[in-house]
């Protein structure tokens, strides 16, 4: 029975898409099934893991070398779990916003396959069918971003499409030389097999560089905030919450499981420096920019740096509790990114739809006139910031920990500096809903639309802020019991 | 073991030479050839290393795993073709009024502009 | 006797790579893709001197067939664009 | 982009050139390493199929080339998604629409030889798959405004069905307890053979429906006769 | 809540609960639905007011209330209720049962009053979060909420200097909120959890760590100063007069700066230890900055003319007393400075009550358009005077109370400079307070007023505006007069007092 659960979350989305592909008639109605289905199986699979340790499968029966494996540990129940969740509510949301116009047909396939190739790079335990994975999630999350047509949609799209190529094209030189060397291409084998090697490093080298540059690590950023910016909302909340996680959930996967023993500390101090400048200079071009979308876009510039300021205090703190707390801080930093960029997203859709523009220095009237939306842009912003209620906040806290525990006290100011800046660019949306016009009656004013939104919001903030004991224990940690 | 090092030599050659030309010349279509010519200089190399010598059958699984990637790059570069045939189509027209994202067009670097190169690259 | 097999695969390979330079330097968008696409049959000749008959036919069917095709038609499309910049500058 | 940043990335990409060489040497100077050949070889028998490609394609790796035909289908959506193809569309010369009488049947036939042979010999489904889409190419630019493919509900059934049969045989073989994609060793044989003619149409249609470039119109006008050369050599 | 479900458990979540419930429900209510928020927030101040009556009998007693969530291993949310604690909540509890009634009256025609009560109920919970907190993260997670909830009550009016002031207020708090985190999790990496303990956790220490515990100590002081107005970081204060009445009332003179006096309290006694603190020389840089914004704020006071900027410039120095009576070793400057945190609160919120009656009823807001008032509004006038005279310390109010202790504390612990600053800022406060006493009741009234509502009530004003700057300044009488009575704020200081310095 466990073999199956193992392969739902990849063939139902699947078999949805090539569902609303055929009839395209009824797609919403399919995709949205479709959407509960798999999140369920996803939650249903996440379950299983926390009650049962790591499940592993292999396809086809032919046993390891020859067959392709499938593995569910904590680190990709977690995010299997967060995937899940976001993609049910960006669902709900697309059914409402995506509602009339043709565009939508087009919408639901796309977003499936998109939601398929997440579900597989979480469970995939075989290098080259990563490959084949992240490029089905780069070609889908390309051709939904150019959904909108417009000029600015279709030329940073393409721009996305030549990057993710050149990013999967040097992953795969990664790969061939790691066939080269062992033979094999299972992660669980390898990583047994992996010793310290020139070879193996210009692998590890080529590979990371591959999914920096799809996780749009900041040098190599560039492409991001216009193809994030110009997507349709729904679009740019899977984008941000979930595809740029994927690339960094296989860079955190390569560098803790198959390449432990080969990464050095000054690899990882390269990593986290990296980070360092995408907080700085994502918080600052964020704080600097016209439209909320472009805003929102610069804020998973940054939030992505703080995920790779983890590497170099995890490959400082040798294997124990300790250890164990920062991973499971790692993974909870990247699950509350996950909610509260969905949620942020699909409340800055709105506000665009609304006010007919989404330039922040006019917004005042629709903020005001949308209380749930601005208060899920509210609940959400705090949890990007790292405030208190929200998980991010016990994440940073737990990062910050380490870094003086490790020596490594720079990282404190980079964070510092990172809390302030996202707190003025938050807060500078957030001053606009102080208008003097009249709020209106009630709070919901669109319900589909704003529901998922705010629940997604509220998800990174208070589930997420008050509850994070469940990721340790699906990390299997039972974390510092002094 | 020398005909696979010559061969998986120049696959890494026309990697590197693929990479060259896609950091430095600017319109479309070369890009497209530079990541097309890339992605064979990888295959070649898989090809190469599956090759062992000629009396022994060569290796099948990265003959498979060419044949894969090469359906993905065609499929990659008839997107990315469709998405540069619609740039060029609303160039001349003027921009589709029913685009829901109407905002001022921020200054856009256009797509065929000089690919930064991947150090210290800065968006403008 | 391995002696000319070396040569021969010297040849190839160097024809190979002069294929591909020539693609890349080439400014003129047809003249590219032309070059592209005799690259890539070249490069399924050298996969069958490698004992890789699928995937020569493959590269030489999807590879250099259709994609070479494709890009055909974006050439020639660049190219009747750049014609009609330089005909009558808009 | 000036002369000196190009040399300077030059410069540095041929040292990137020269570290993966000397890293591929040194590799494959220790052993070549056991590679996964010899066991693939010796359970090719168990999978079916003889030709040892097809064997890893369909059958040790079939998850990979399941998702390989979703990528398709991806690209595929992408390019309809823009809207309609390109206007820029003329009739073809007379030599061309004289060829295609012959050609298309048989690049057709050829197709389904070597869907069949892919079993045995070199060939199979990608091959037998481009062979279909060079014959819609060759349709397209002979003058048919749709590549010689169906109307629009028939395509998308048609590009969806490679990929359909796959998962739902995955899920059929999961259900009944094999486990997913884990053929019975007696249908091994038929399975993969049904599997590989489905994902030829699937292939053929798409790479077909991508030259064509856009969303498939409703009802493409069919090419007018063809008329005499002298007409047609006026109108070029 | 691992452990046993009894009530000394779940009393501390209740009291926390009683106001947060309230107030997320009243976020979802239609605008119109005025009697349901009024009843939904009377219902959660009463409710409140039961609970802490039973937490300060159970305290009194010596019951250990503590419910503990576990967020994360090694991270508890731990709400412990002791007797430093208990004061704090008593005093935000009441006092914010005599806002809302202000509140509902003040705000009776304006827009965005679900949004307003909302957050009004979520700030204080946060106050109560603060004053219940076991340890330094749930101090911190609920300083930060505060911060959060207070910001759009700053902003509430929407003008385009009400936005100004709350994004300068926002600037400071942020900043002082890092500093916070930035020490609280220095400090967590040094010793483990830190838990609230009376008498301090941190004498234990090694040698070696003193210097890092020294900063530590500055990086906390400069979070936990920027609430509580200490010198360089006091500038977010007056800026934020631009709220409105109720705000600046309750927030400004109880909850916001309260929690930066607490806070330094709860640092220098339960975590530091008071010995441990001076040994270490922390106290003495305390000292330095409570004197130096004593004198400054009142200096300041003296320079304003708008009524609420002279009161908040009042408040910066007032609440560094409580720093200043923590700064001094002894039990009786303990007291001093425990019992003005309550009295401060007190005398504070009756004269903001005062100024937003007369801005309300008479359109004043400057001190120099005072004159007559004290004829045309006697009740206010007479608890503004109340108010006043209890700043500058004059028997039997309750001011006069926390200064003599102040005093007496100083001397004990031969701190005589302390004198100094004492009788300088309480002729400064004289000088401020008194010329707006004297303009009010002495000077005749001008022709007409800039800006008169006759209300149709029996009184000078509205029930719901009057009555409750009276009630605060008859509670400031009976503290200063019943000083002595069981479970008068003095008492309570001195049981905290106690139970600090046992050996």
């Amino acid at each position: 029975m466990t073999t199956d659960s193992l392969i739902l979350p990849i063939a139902l989305p699947l078999l949805g898409a090539l569902l609303a592909t055929a009839l395209p008639r009824i797609a919403p109605l399919l995709g949205v099934l479709t959407a509960a289905l798999t999140a369920m199986s996803g939650l249903w699979l996440t379950g299983l893991v926390w009650v049962s340790g790591d499940l592993s499968i292999v396809l086809g029966g032919w046993g390891l070398p020859l067959g392709i494996g499938l593995s569910a540990d904590g680190l990709s129940a977690a995010l299997l779990a967060m995937s899940s969740l976001v993609g049910l509510g960006i669902s709900v949301y697309a059914l409402g916003y995506f509602s009339g116009s043709e565009r939508g047909l087009h919408f639901w396939p796309l977003w499936l396959l998109l939601w398929t190739a997440l579900n597989g790079v979480f469970l995939a335990a075989d290098l080259f069918n990563l490959y084949v994975m992240l490029e089905l999630l780069g070609l889908s999350a390309a051709a939904l971003g150019a959904l909108t047509g417009s000029r600015d949609a279709v030329s940073a799209n393409l721009r996305y499409l030549l990057v993710g190529l050149l990013g999967s094209i040097t992953y795969l030189l990664g790969v061939a030389l790691i066939y080269t060397a062992y033979g094999t291409l299972d992660i669980g084998l390898l990583s047994e097999r992996v010793e310290p090697s020139a070879l193996v490093s210009t692998s590890l080298v080529l590979m990371t560089a591959g999914l920096a540059l799809k996780a749009a690590l900041f040098p190599l950023h560039f492409w991001l905030p216009p193809a994030h910016a110009n997507a349709p909302a729904p679009v740019s909340a899977a984008l941000s919450a979930l595809v740029v996680k994927a690339a960094f959930y296989l860079i955190l996967r390569l560098w803790t499981d198959l390449f432990a023993t080969i990464t050095d500390a000054g690899a990882a101090f390269i990593l986290g420096a990296l980070g360092a400048g995408a907080i700085l200079w994502g918080s600052w071009r964020a704080l600097r920019a016209e439209r909320l979308k472009l805003l929102a876009a610069y804020s998973t510039v940054a939030q992505i740096g703080y995920l790779f300021l983890f590497f170099p205090l995890l490959q400082a703190l040798p294997p124990g509790p300790a250890r164990d707390d920062l991973f499971a801080a790692c993974v909870l930093m990247a699950v509350t990114h996950g909610f509260a960029k969905a949620g942020f997203f699909l409340a800055a859709g709105l506000v665009q739809k609304k006010a007919g523009h989404d330039r922040i220095d006019e917004l005042g009237g629709a903020a005001q006139s949308m209380p749930a939306t601005t208060f899920s842009i509210a609940l959400a912003g705090s949890a990007l910031i790292g405030l208190p209620p929200s998980g991010s906040f016990i994440a940073k806290w737990v990062l910050m920990q380490s870094a003086l525990e490790t020596g490594q006290w720079w990282w404190l100011i980079v964070i510092a500096l990172g809390t302030l800046l996202a707190a003025a660019y938050i807060f500078r949306v957030l001053s606009r809903a102080f208008g003097q016009e009249p709020t209106p009656q009630c709070f919901i004013t669109d319900a589909r639309a704003e529901i998922p939104a705010l629940l997604l919001a509220l998800a990174s903030v208070a589930l997420l802020g008050l509850a994070a004991g469940p990721i340790w224990s699906l990390l299997g940690f039972e974390g510092v019991q002094i | 073991m020398i005909a696979q090092f010559l061969y998986g030599g120049a696959g890494i050659l026309l990697f590197a030479l693929g990479l060259w030309s896609l950091l430095v010349h600017a319109p479309l279509l070369r890009k497209l050839i530079a990541l097309n010519i890339m992605g064979a200089g990888v295959f070649h190399v898989f090809i190469a290393i599956a090759h062992r010598g000629d009396a022994l059958p060569p290796d099948p699984v990265p003959h498979a795993l060419v044949l894969t990637g090469i359906v993905v790059a065609v499929s990659a570069t008839a997107l990315a073709l469709a998405l540069n045939s619609r740039l060029e189509q609303g160039e001349n027209e003027p921009e589709p009024a029913s685009s829901p994202s109407p905002g001022p067009r921020i200054h856009m670097q256009p797509a065929l502009s000089t690919e930064p190169s991947s150090k210290g690259a800065t968006h403008p | 006797m391995d002696l000319i097999l070396l040569l021969f695969d010297a040849v190839l390979l160097i024809t190979l790579l002069a294929l591909a330079l020539a693609a890349i330097l080439s400014s003129d968008p047809r003249r590219a893709v032309m070059l592209f696409i005799a690259f890539g049959l070249w490069l399924s000749l050298v996969w069958a001197r490698l004992g890789a008959p699928d995937v020569a036919l493959a590269e030489a069917a999807i590879g250099a067939g259709i994609g070479g095709a494709l890009m055909l038609a974006a050439a020639r499309r660049a190219a009747r664009q750049q014609t009609s910049d330089r005909g009558e500058p808009s | 982009m000036n002369r000196d940043l190009s040399l300077l990335i030059g410069i540095l990409v041929a040292l990137l050139a020269v570290v993966l060489l000397w890293v591929f040497h040194s590799t494959l100077a220790l052993d070549p390493g056991q590679r996964l050949a010899s066991l693939a070889m010796e359970r090719l028998p168990e999978t079916g199929v003889s030709n040892p490609v097809t064997a890893v394609l369909l059958n040790y790796r079939a998850y990979d080339t399941l998702l390989e035909l979703g990528v398709l289908l991806a690209a595929l959506l992408g390019i309809w998604s823009l809207g309609p193809p390109r206007p820029g569309f003329q009739r073809a010369g007379p030599a061309l629409a004289a060829m295609v009488d012959w050609v298309v049947p048989l690049a057709i036939l050829t197709g389904g030889y070597l869907l069949w042979v892919g079993g045995h010999a070199p060939g199979g489904a990608f091959q037998a798959g481009a062979l279909l889409g060079a014959a819609g190419v060759i349709m397209r630019l002979a003058g048919h405004a749709n590549a010689g493919l169906p109307s629009e509900t028939w395509q998308r059934w048609l590009v969806v069905l490679g990929a359909g049969v796959f998962t739902l045989t995955g899920l059929l073989l999961a259900f009944t307890g094999y486990g997913f994609l884990t053929y019975p060793p007696g249908q091994a044989k038929w399975l993969i053979l049904l599997i590989e003619t489905a994902a030829t149409l699937a292939i053929g249609v798409t790479l077909a429906a991508a030259y064509v470039g856009g969303r498939p119109q409703p009802t493409a006008p069919p090419p007018p006769p063809l008329v005499t050369s002298a007409s047609a050599e006026a109108d070029r | 809540m691992s452990q046993l479900l009894t009530w000394t458990t779940l009393l501390p979540a209740a009291i926390l609960l009683s106001s947060l419930v309230p107030g997320a429900l009243i976020f979802l209510l239609r605008e119109e639905s005025h009697v349901l928020r009024g009843v939904l927030n009377m219902a959660g101040a009463i409710i409140k007011l039961v609970l802490v009556a039973v937490l300060i009998w159970g305290v009194f007693l010596g019951v250990v209330f503590e419910s503990r969530v576990t967020i994360a291993p090694g991270l508890d949310l731990v709400l412990h209720a002791d007797a430093l604690s208990v004061l704090f909540v008593t005093l935000s509890t009441v006092l914010w049962l005599v806002t809302t009634i202000y509140a509902i009256g003040y705000l009776e025609h304006s827009p965005n009053r679900s949004r307003f009560f909302g957050f009004f109920s979520l700030c204080v919970s946060a106050t109560v979060g603060i004053a219940l907190a076991g340890n330094l993260l749930t101090f911190v997670i609920f300083y930060e909420i505060l911060t959060l909830a207070t910001y759009p009550l700053v902003a509430h009016r929407g003008t385009p200097d009400a936005t100004r002031g709350a994004k300068i207020y926002l600037a400071y708090t942020m900043a002082g909120g890092v500093a916070l985190l930035i020490g609280a999790v220095w400090l967590r990496s040094l010793t483990g959890p830190v838990d609230f303990v009376e008498g301090g956790v941190l004498a234990a220490m090694p040698e070696a760590l003193h210097p890092q515990l020294i900063a530590i100590f500055l990086f906390l002081l400069v979070g936990l100063g920027v609430k509580a107005a200490l010198f360089p970081f006091h500038g977010w204060l007056p800026q934020s007069m631009v709220a409105p009445a109720p705000v600046s009332s309750l927030l400004h003179a109880v909850a916001v700066v309260k929690a930066g006096a607490f806070g330094i309290v709860r640092v220098v006694y339960d975590v530091y230890g008071v010995e441990f603190a001076s040994q270490l020389g922390l106290l003495t840089i305390l000292g330095i900055m409570a004197s130096f914004t004593i004198v400054y704020g009142s200096v300041m006071a003296l320079t304003q003319d708008g009524l609420k900027k002279r009161l908040a410039y009042s408040t910066v120095s007032q609440v560094s007393y409580i720093a200043l009576g923590a700064s001094i070793l002894g039990p009786v400057a303990t007291i001093g400075g425990m019992v003005h945190l309550v009295h401060q609160g007190i005398m504070k919120i009756t004269l903001f009550f005062c100024a937003g009656n007369y801005a309300e009823t008479l359109g004043v807001h400057k001190v120099s358009q005072m004159d007559g008032v004290g004829r045309r509004m006697p009740w206010t006038t007479l608890a503004f005077s109340v108010g006043a005279l209890g700043m500058i310390g004059i028997p039997p109010i309750a001011g006069f109370v926390s200064k003599w202790y102040l005093g007496l504390g100083a001397v004990e612990a031969g701190e005589h400079w302390v004198l100094l600053i004492l009788a300088a800022s309480t002729l400064l406060n004289a000088a401020y307070f008194l010329p707006i006493l004297y303009k009010a009741w002495f000077r005749d009234p001008p022709q007409e007023w800039p800006n008169e509502h006759v209300f149709d009530s029996r009184f000078e004003t509205m029930g719901a505006l009057l009555w409750p700057p009276v009630i605060t300044a008859a509670l400031c009488i009976i503290a200063g007069l019943l000083a002595a009575a069981p479970f008068s704020p003095l008492e309570w200081a001195t049981l905290i007092a106690r139970r600090e310095y046992q050996p």
